[in-house]
């Protein structure tokens, strides 16, 4: 027979190190004679998509494309260290740290484009530098690139942003341990087979505060992937170890979802502003994929009514569950 | 160290290239893809077809480079992701892979566009279900398949 | 590190020569997708390497009026896209779509799955449902061997190390008889079956079984018909307490051939309720 | 002038690293090669926990094509690394606690080569009895497998009143879950390549998470100022936490400084798989009180982390699911114990979700039991208990305007509700 049941899942996740952790990220920006523009930063993108962000950050700040912008990350000869890529971190402390970078030097700019405009309400924007008054008084960001060149002002700009945390009481464990939290809600829809044990995950509903989407595509990718990860964990992943030794060591054996594993997966990115974020933002990386499996679970729960308490819901462990044999392998 | 009097020349076309080989009879074609012919875009991930980094296109079809040995593309025509699309003219799957975000650490993306290239060739409009029929032979960890579902049907809407 | 010789020869009786020449360390390979694997963690070292790929004989499929043979480097693809299979044997193209993913189908043949004779093989237990034959070939001649008699025992062929399979042939089906395949796994592509159903079923216009053969698959060492159960079954009227009595004895039957192993709580009563359901469906399918 | 607020932030734009990307042109690790390049293989212990008696590498060195073999007496600096914590040894030397302890490292002209030399490295080992979960770890009598023992770390919660919160409570439930260990499976499996420069400097390409820690880590091993070792992350084929703690670095590292050659070093799956860092297994018991118009009054748990033969960021991990397992909710009253315990088992660490995963199972779990018992639709249960502006979490953080809790809540409680298909599902939510 197939059983259907909905569950859900939510979960808050604090951003960052805390617990006083070092949490640091700089970041530098070089801007060369004809505009063009080199940023550093410490910090890896491994996939999750932090290099596009950060361009973005360096975009808007300064009014020009995010495209060309040549950004050089993670190489201790070149770069500065902006810490680790974890704890959901990168947008929120990386991002800061490009956002004051990105400031700095645009006052530089700024300075120069004043004196040589003669007007005090700039606006970089698309590549041009005017006045919003007088947009007729504008010159180009590459030509006031080169006219600060040559009058010698500083076109290496470094800043250091510091998410480090204050610890908590170490009897009670008590105190203000992150700087800011995510937040999260899943709805997973299954379907159990209980005659086989096999669930069926049919749809997945996510909703993600994410401060502010600073590249909503990005966002949703990142939900995506995390729901499907999430999936695997409820359902089927399990890296198995007996006396020491590691049972499972291929991925015939270790199976993560396929293509056609997945179930519908609807995205719903909020924005409950983090004053302290860049324009807002958090993390989205971990609170894409913790509340899939408690979501699932909590399907499975009210498709049988029973309770899985050995993870994951296999095949044998949920028809052992409806069975009434649940610690059996 | 493998000696060169072992090595057989293996003649096979890639990319529309004819090229000409040493290879060891051990050697899979996934090794002298890379190794030989320094087509780095072809990634291996587990070595024994389990997760489809390493698809090329053999005669036209989808392997898993890994799982053949590099004498027996003797004569064939192999095609990997480097023979796509360049640059200046993208294949409309790696147009659409940029645009609608099915491109997170890349690891997998050159199989995965291999295989939806070979569906596309044959079948220029598939279903949503025969899109993920094939690309099921190639494992993603990043993007939970979606946003790669999304910009092979866009494809093939268009195509 | 792996040393053998290489040979890819066109023609068969090439091919029949230098194994026989070398039958005792030679090693076939056709689509290579259990052999590659095998000669990367070493597990097996052979002197010769005979790849069966690039002859023709080997493949094909055709068909007589009372037979249609597949050759051996017929690939699940090709299997799954040919028309004169999915008209004559719908449970092949099936299975055909259930093996591995469009990667490995591309690749791997039947004749290399009957030939690693794994217990989880996809293609054996269909086969066997099918009482296809195998058609072997070697310099001392040709022959056929029906199937059950063709696997000794798990990852071993029951024929000389001189000999090629070269084809398998199945009778055609009398026609109303109806065929099925369930595989059931722990995800939905790429996946080792945790087991399957192969299903042949004809009944008389009553609707009283005249015939009924059932494999399952991926649960014992190596698959064979359930003929007690297809004993039980074959001369009467399918009714639900009937079908309910032959899923509680296909549990047993299995556990008659493993014995109780960690698996077996869940193998034996699942494998009954799949038999079950898919013989259900298979009934009321028209 | 009309203009929006953002110029570029909030849009879907491309990602600036796709266009090489889907031209296989993204360069990995494993992708780069160089003149006179060898290739790295470690052998690794094979059994969890024993003596070493005896390794003979002579058979490995005189094979021809085999450039080094390395054991723990060829290491310049110190034979220690971790993460957070430097418990782990580079190269063996008089015991293994682990199936992945790093025994000898290869240095060979092909990767065939170096695997058959790592095969003909002779260990002797005398087997020494094997814990496995946090429960025999702590046990009387248990084999140490630190010299601190095996309890690497206890932290406690206390807030307010846990036995007074419990009296007021009308319903009570308790319950123990076990999570399972899970694989990152990133596609791409570790890798990296070492060289030396002419000057003396070691450049090392590689996967990481973290390159500055990598630097400290792999600096410290080679006897070498950190000024010295120049780490540059290659294109990463995804982490996920997975390639937070070292992996190749260390080794390949050692092998082109002790070969002055370029090496290269990839990892099997199979060794990613059995050997590299995992999710936690995690034994999480709870009991939870609530009045019986649903709001929440006390919680105690005891969660037991088993972190494997080394700390990682495990200790992290597991103090990071104690504290998380009120969840999103306002609880008054607090206590959980939390336990990091080594094990022969291989390493724990980092992992996305990073312990609050293994929580969030628990704590959702008893906040659906509870919403049954009350009578509550667990939207419902949820929203009425969840964190709001004002109130504080488990460990005491005040919520400021930043608490999103209940707009997820409530945003899927109107997506439910406009959903047809759900209507009876949404009885009693609103």
């Amino acid at each position: 027979m197939k059983k259907r049941g909905i569950g859900y899942g939510s979960m808050f996740y604090g951003l960052g190190y805390g617990f006083s952790r070092t949490d640091i990220a700089s970041a530098t920006l070089e801007i060369s004679q004809d505009g063009s523009i080199i940023a550093r930063s410490g910090e890896v993108d491994y996939g999750q998509g932090s290099d596009t962000v950060f361009c973005q950050i360096i975009a808007e700040e300064l009014g020009v494309d995010y495209s060309a912008i040549k950004l050089i990350t993670a190489d201790t000869d070149v770069t500065p260290d902006s810490g680790p890529t974890s704890a959901s971190r990168l947008t929120f402390v990386g991002g800061n740290a490009f956002i004051k970078t990105s400031r700095s030097l645009k006052k530089i700019l700024n300075g120069v484009a004043e004196d040589i405009l003669g007007a005090s309400d700039l606006v970089f924007r698309e590549g041009m530098v005017f006045s919003r008054s007088a947009p007729e008084k504008s010159i180009s960001f590459k030509k006031l690139a080169g006219r600060a060149y040559a009058r010698g002002v500083p076109a290496v700009v470094t800043e250091w942003y510091n998410n480090t945390t204050q610890d908590v009481d170490p009897e009670t464990g008590q105190g203000d341990a992150y700087a800011t939290y995510c937040w999260a809600t899943q709805m997973a829809e299954v379907e159990v087979d209980t005659e086989t044990g096999r669930v069926e995950v049919l749809r997945i509903v996510a909703v993600t505060d994410v401060g502010k989407a600073l590249n909503p595509l990005n966002c949703e990718a990142q939900i995506e992937g995390g729901v499907v990860q999430g999936l695997g964990y409820a359902l089927e992943e399990e890296i198995k170890e007996e006396g020491g030794y590691v049972k499972t060591g291929t991925l015939g054996e270790y199976m993560i979802p396929t293509s056609l594993d997945i179930p519908t997966i609807e995205v719903h990115l909020l924005e409950v502003t983090e004053p302290k974020g860049p324009y807002g933002a958090k993390g989205v990386g971990e609170p894409a994929l913790i509340p899939t499996p408690p979501a699932v679970l909590n399907a499975v729960r009210d498709a049988l009514g029973l309770r899985i308490h050995k993870l994951p819901a296999n095949l044998e462990n949920v028809y052992h569950l409806i069975n009434g044999a649940e610690a059996g392998n | 160290m493998a000696k060169d009097q072992d090595k057989t020349i293996l003649k096979m076309t890639v990319n529309g290239e004819p090229v000409e080989v040493a290879v060891n009879p051990a050697w899979t074609l996934l090794r002298v893809i890379r190794e030989e012919l320094g087509l780095t875009g072809t990634k291996e991930g587990c070595g024994i077809g389990d997760c489809g980094a390493c698809t090329v296109l053999l005669e036209g079809k989808t392997v898993n480079s890994c799982l053949v040995l590099a004498l027996q593309a003797e004569g064939k025509e192999v095609r990997t992701v480097e023979g796509l699309g360049t640059e200046e003219n993208l294949d409309p799957l790696q147009e659409s892979f940029i645009e609608y975000g099915a491109v997170q650490c890349g690891f997998c993306t050159p199989g995965m566009l291999i295989s939806a290239r070979a569906l596309l060739d044959k079948n220029p409009h598939p279903t949503t279900e025969e899109i993920k029929v094939a690309i099921s032979g190639n494992l993603c960890r990043c993007t939970g398949y979606v946003k790669i579902i999304q910009a092979i049907e866009i494809v093939a809407q268009e195509g | 590190m792996q040393s053998y010789e290489y040979y890819a020869p066109r023609s068969l009786p090439d091919a029949l020569e230098y194994l026989a020449e070398n039958a005792k360390n030679c090693r076939i390979i056709a689509g290579g997708t259990d052999l590659i694997p095998a000669l990367r963690n070493e597990d097996i070292h052979p002197a010769f390497l005979l790849n069966i790929m690039e002859i023709a004989e080997v493949g094909g499929i055709s068909e007589t009026e009372q037979t249609v043979r597949i050759g051996a480097i017929t690939t699940f693809n090709d299997l799954a896209e040919s028309g004169l299979i999915r008209k004559e044997f719908p449970i092949l193209s099936e299975m055909a779509l259930s093996v591995g993913g469009p990667q490995t189908r591309n690749r791997g043949t039947i004749g290399g799955n009957i030939a690693s004779a794994a217990p989880a093989a996809d293609g054996l237990p269909v086969f066997l449902s099918l009482d296809a034959e195998v058609e072997l070939s070697s310099r001392r001649g040709k022959r056929n061997l029906p199937l059950n008699e063709a696997i000794a025992k798990a990852w071993t062929p029951a024929w000389g190390n001189d000999e090629l399979i070269t084809a398998i042939r199945i009778k055609k089906l009398p026609s109303g008889t109806r065929t099925a395949f369930y595989k059931l796994a722990r995800r939905q592509a790429m996946a080792r079956s945790r087991m399957t159903i192969s299903l042949i079923l004809r009944r008389d216009p009553a609707g009283i079984i005249e015939e009924l053969r059932f494999v399952p698959g991926s649960v014992m060492p190596v698959p064979r018909r359930m003929e007690e159960i297809e004993k039980l079954l074959t001369g009467k009227v399918p009714t639900d307490e009937l079908l309910d009595q032959a899923a509680r004895a296909v549990g047993e039957e299995m556990v008659k051939v493993t014995g109780i192993r960690w698996s077996t709580g869940y193998k034996k009563p699942v494998l009954g309720n799949l038999f079950r359901i898919v013989l259900s469906q298979l009934i009321t399918a028209g | 002038m009309n203009e929006p607020k953002f110029q570029c932030i909030g849009r879907p734009l491309p990602r600036v690293d796709a266009l090489d990307k889907v031209l296989g042109r993204a360069v990995y690790a494993g992708d780069i090669s160089f003149p006179h390049m060898l290739y790295g293989k470690i052998l690794r212990a094979g059994v969890p926990h024993a003596v070493i008696e005896e390794i003979d590498i002579s058979a490995a060195e005189a094979m021809e094509g085999v450039a080094c073999v390395l054991t723990a007496r060829d290491i310049p600096g110190i034979n220690r690394y971790g993460i957070a914590f430097p418990d782990q040894k580079v190269l063996a030397e008089d015991k293994v606690i682990s199936i992945a302890d790093p025994v000898a490292a290869v240095a060979a002209e092909s990767p065939e080569l170096a695997r058959d030399a790592v095969k003909a490295i002779r260990v002797k080992y005398r087997a020494l009895p094997v814990v496995t979960n946090p429960h025999e770890a702590l046990a009387e009598g248990a084999p140490a497998l630190h010299p601190e023992g095996n309890l690497f770390q206890y932290v406690k919660i206390r807030k307010g009143d846990v036995a007074e919160g419990f009296q007021q409570a009308d319903i009570i439930l308790e319950d123990t879950f076990q999570t399972q260990v899970q694989d990152h499976t990133y596609l791409e499996t570790e890798s990296g390549i070492a060289r030396m420069d002419k000057q003396g400097n070691l450049i090392l390409q590689t996967v990481s998470q973290g390159p500055f820690r990598d630097r400290a880590q792999v600096a410290a091993v080679c006897g070498l100022p950190q000024n010295r070792v120049r780490v540059i992350r290659a294109t990463v084929g995804g982490a996920f936490g997975g390639k937070d703690d070292v992996s190749v670095q260390v080794h390949v590292a050692l092998l082109a400084q002790a070969t002055g050659r370029p090496v290269r070093l990839v990892f099997t799956r199979e060794e990613s798989l059995t050997t590299q860092t995992k999710r936690h297994a995690i034994e999480i018991w709870s009991r939870w009180g609530v009045t019986k118009d649903g709001k929440l009054c006390a919680m105690e748990g005891k969660v037991y982390g088993d972190t494997g033969a080394y700390a990682g960021l495990g200790p992290f991990v597991v103090k990071k699911c104690g504290i998380y397992l009120c969840g999103p909710y306002y609880i008054p009253a607090v206590k959980v114990d939390i336990y990091t315990t080594y094990t022969n088992n291989i390493i724990k660490s980092a992992y996305r979700g990073f312990g609050v995963l293994q929580a969030s199972v628990v704590h959702e779990a008893m906040m659906d039991e509870l919403a049954l018992k009350c009578g509550i639709h667990p939207l419902k249960f949820r929203i009425m208990n969840a964190l709001d502006v004002g109130l504080d979490t488990g460990t005491g953080q005040v919520m400021k305007e930043d608490c999103g809790i209940k707009a997820t809540l409530k945003k899927m409680r109107e997506v439910v509700m406009n959903d047809p298909t759900l209507k009876t599902h949404c009885e009693g939510l609103r």
